[in-house]
């Protein structure tokens, strides 16, 4: 799994990140997850939330997607509430959770079809290529309830070759890749950032060789 | 007083079984209604200060 | 192509692939019916007179039977999170769901009801208003369905909460509808009883569509 | 006036003032109910006259009408309450929702009961679908969904919300479902007797009736206050002022 060709940067993105935070605060089950956090996510960031499990990182990656309102501070985009801007804001950035929103009855085509359909220049073509890149020539056509945990990631993560959004925002994307998938991701990750996207990310992976790596330590608070 | 004697009140006519089953159905309800937040509120209260013994005991081993 | 005509055509599309789940309502449907003559009396002249009624129970179970997973499978793989991260109004997409629910559970038992409506000696005059009635009840019993099945998603056995919550407000719709097919049997005018099924299909199309986008959120915050 | 509701409306959102400004409360609820129920069914049952049709199974009516007005009204202010939940954000609008619901289902049963009571010697049957006791049955069976939904729900502010949703569209349902029911019930039974005849009620009989209707209200108010005391206590209870007070009931 290489990168094919380069990708032409100017043709990709219309719009580069500018992501922040400001004293987002949050607090579950009477309890404190995270306190006045602030920060900023611009190009060329690549930035891990760290932190032991029930720590809050999920919680904070979705608030930062816009997927959760109940936090006390604000998240802007472009210096604008991302709740005001949230169609525009929702273009720009790509969400994936560690549910992948497969269909198991539909194949990998069409599951890729179906996420992207929010992208209207993305070609069919675009489609195979990317299918192709993530080593799933040959198994367009057959049901995802047929392919492995791993292949059936792979077909979320394909999404990420499509859509031309330069903020990503990801969930635990190593999981249940094997060794040779976990290295292509990496590698799609420095490219990203490289190229001037920007990434928000939880893993218990180890991101050392990309040195654009900033972290974030969220730690269980009494 | 509309009944002439207390047997005649009791009795209401033919009625006196449904009569008094819909008042003693509801005085019933009523009383249970009434009961329920006191044994509530009593149960809340005995939870929670066992809690708090239980946290002042762990508080002053530590 | 918007995430919500997306969405539309996937989910016809696994209806497709899993007939069962536009056949069971079916079978379901054409069973009830075989149980009252076989329970009750088989006299074509009784069965004649119950016959308006009996449909229109039949199909209403029916219809509750396949509510269940209108967004259980949703909730659960994450495709409900990519709908709220896409920006898209959740008043459309709930539309959207109600009618690929309609299509595959009302639609069917419309067309299929006058045919069976013969086995139960429904009188020749009643089968326009069957037909018309279903036409225009089933979308209700769908709408109405849905803020049921998207409060009671992320229940656990939320099957027979769902049946509790949601039958009281299909009174009227079973009413109305049985009433026209009964009158139209017995040779009365019936088209008061149609237009108040119009006019409750035109209330809940502009009402049910906010219940759902804001109970659907509520599955989110898991 | 204005100003002095929205302060009202600014102090009901605090947890701790409800608390203490309704123990004080309490007592001038709880006594006039206690009067107006003691007075109305003595009067009802040995005072007022009997109907000159029913004879004195008529005297289920003081406690039928008033159970069944509040049933329904509970029920309108339990969405009304969950609706300044969900647009207002108002924590102490969920609580008290929560509280109105047992008590509403509770009173919605209380008529329903009685009217059955009562149609056996009117009617000659335990159950007749007439089309008030009908259209009860269903608000129990609205009551019920919404109390199953809130307690199937596995956090405090989903349920609430679930629970505020679902009696919202009960609420706008409710006229749809009365007056479907009594289409109904007119085209298929159009010479029933009434178990309640509104028109024509003497002087001596309807007195009581009020009293019990204003009863019944303060009851009402009085249970909705003792519950909503106990959610106030249970969500607030790591905070300071409930533990203090906890503490000091030893």
């Amino acid at each position: 799994m290489t990168r094919s060709a380069p990708v032409d940067e100017s043709k990709w993105f219309t719009t580069h990140c500018d992501l922040s935070a400001h004293d987002v605060s949050c607090e579950r089950d009477d309890r404190i997850l995270f306190e006045n956090l602030s920060f900023t996510v611009k190009k060329g960031d690549l930035i891990q939330l760290a932190g032991p499990n029930g720590a809050g990182k999920t919680t904070l990656l979705r608030l930062m997607a816009g997927l959760n309102q109940d936090f006390d501070g604000e998240v802007r985009w472009y210096d604008e509430n991302i709740q005001s801007c949230f169609q525009d804001y929702a273009r720009q950035r790509l969400y994936i959770g560690h549910l992948s929103a497969i269909k198991k009855v539909l194949t990998p085509l069409e599951n890729l079809r179906w996420f992207v359909s929010s992208w209207p220049e993305v070609s069919e073509d675009a489609l195979w290529q990317a299918l192709e890149e993530v080593t799933l020539a040959g198994y367009e056509d057959i049901p995802c309830q047929q392919l492995s945990a791993g292949q059936q990631r792979r077909v979320a993560l394909a999404r990420l070759l499509v859509t031309p959004t330069p903020l990503w925002i990801l969930d635990e994307p190593f999981t249940a890749l094997d060794k040779a998938g976990v290295a292509w991701l990496e590698a799609l990750l420095a490219l990203h950032v490289n190229r001037g996207g920007s990434v928000l990310i939880t893993s218990h992976h180890a991101l050392s060789d990309i040195p654009a790596l900033r972290q974030i330590e969220l730690g269980v608070q009494k | 007083m509309f009944f002439d004697s207390f047997a005649e009140f009791i009795a209401m006519g033919k009625h006196g079984f449904y009569v008094w089953l819909c008042y003693g159905i509801t005085a019933l309800v009523i009383i249970a209604n009434i009961l329920a937040p006191i044994r509530q509120r009593k149960k809340l209260f005995e939870q929670q200060a066992r809690l708090q013994r239980r946290e002042k005991k762990n508080a002053s081993e530590a | 192509m918007s995430l919500v005509t997306a969405t539309i055509k996937r989910d016809l599309i696994i209806a497709a692939r899993n007939p069962g789940e536009w056949l069971n309502p079916l079978m379901f449907f054409l069973m009830v019916l075989a149980l009252f003559p076989l329970a009750v009396d088989p006299d074509p002249k009784f069965l004649s007179k119950i016959a308006a009624g009996v449909v229109w129970v039949a199909a209403l179970l029916a219809t509750l039977l396949s509510l269940d997973a209108l967004f259980k499978a949703d909730v659960e793989d994450g495709t409900l999170e990519q709908w709220l991260a896409s920006g898209e109004s959740l008043y459309a997409m709930a539309l959207g769901k109600v009618f690929v629910h309609w299509c595959i559970s009302g639609l069917p038992l419309t067309l299929v009801a006058p045919l069976l409506a013969l086995m139960m000696n429904l009188p020749d005059d009643a089968y326009a208003a069957l037909f018309f009635s279903l036409l225009l009840g089933t979308p209700i019993l769908s709408l109405l369905g849905a803020v049921g099945a998207a409060l009671t998603a992320g229940v656990r056995s939320g099957g027979l909460l769902l049946s509790l919550v949601i039958l009281p407000l299909y009174i009227p719709i079973l009413i109305f509808g049985a009433s026209a097919v009964y009158h139209a049997g017995i040779g009365m005018e019936y088209a008061g009883q149609l237009g108040f099924l119009a006019s409750f299909l035109c209330i809940s199309m502009t009402l049910t569509p906010f219940a759902v986008a804001g109970a659907l959120k509520l599955n989110l915050s898991r | 006036m204005w100003e002095a509701l929205k302060r009202l409306y600014h102090r009901m959102g605090s947890p701790k003032w409800f608390y203490e400004i309704s123990a004080r409360w309490l007592p001038w609820f709880a006594i006039p109910a206690a009067l107006c129920l003691i007075v109305g069914t003595v009067w009802g049952l040995a005072f007022a006259p009997a109907d000159y049709q029913q004879g004195n199974s008529f005297r289920i009516i003081y406690i039928h009408v008033p159970a069944a007005i509040l049933a329904q009204g509970a029920y309108a202010m339990m969405a009304i309450a969950g609706g300044i939940f969900l647009i207002w954000r108002m924590k102490m609008a969920a609580w008290v929702a929560a509280a109105i619901a047992p008590i509403g289902a509770s009173f919605c049963f209380l008529a329903l009961i009685t009217g059955a009571i009562w149609g056996k010697p009117t009617w000659g049957t335990w159950w007749v679908w007439d089309a008030r006791l009908t259209s009860m049955l269903l608000l129990l069976f609205l009551y019920f969904g919404v109390m199953a939904l809130q307690k199937a729900m596995e956090t405090d502010d989903t349920s609430a919300k679930a629970g505020a949703i679902l009696s919202l569209v009960g609420l706008v349902n409710i006229p749809i479902i009365k007056y479907s029911v009594e289409w109904w019930n007119t085209l298929h039974q159009p010479a029933t007797l009434k178990l309640t005849e509104e028109s024509t009620m003497a002087m001596e009989m309807l007195i009581p009736l009020l009293i019990m209707i204003v009863g019944f209200y303060l009851l009402f108010a009085t249970l909705i206050f003792m519950r909503t005391r106990n959610e106030v206590l249970w969500h607030e209870r790591k905070k300071s002022w409930v533990k203090k007070l906890i503490e000091a009931e030893k």
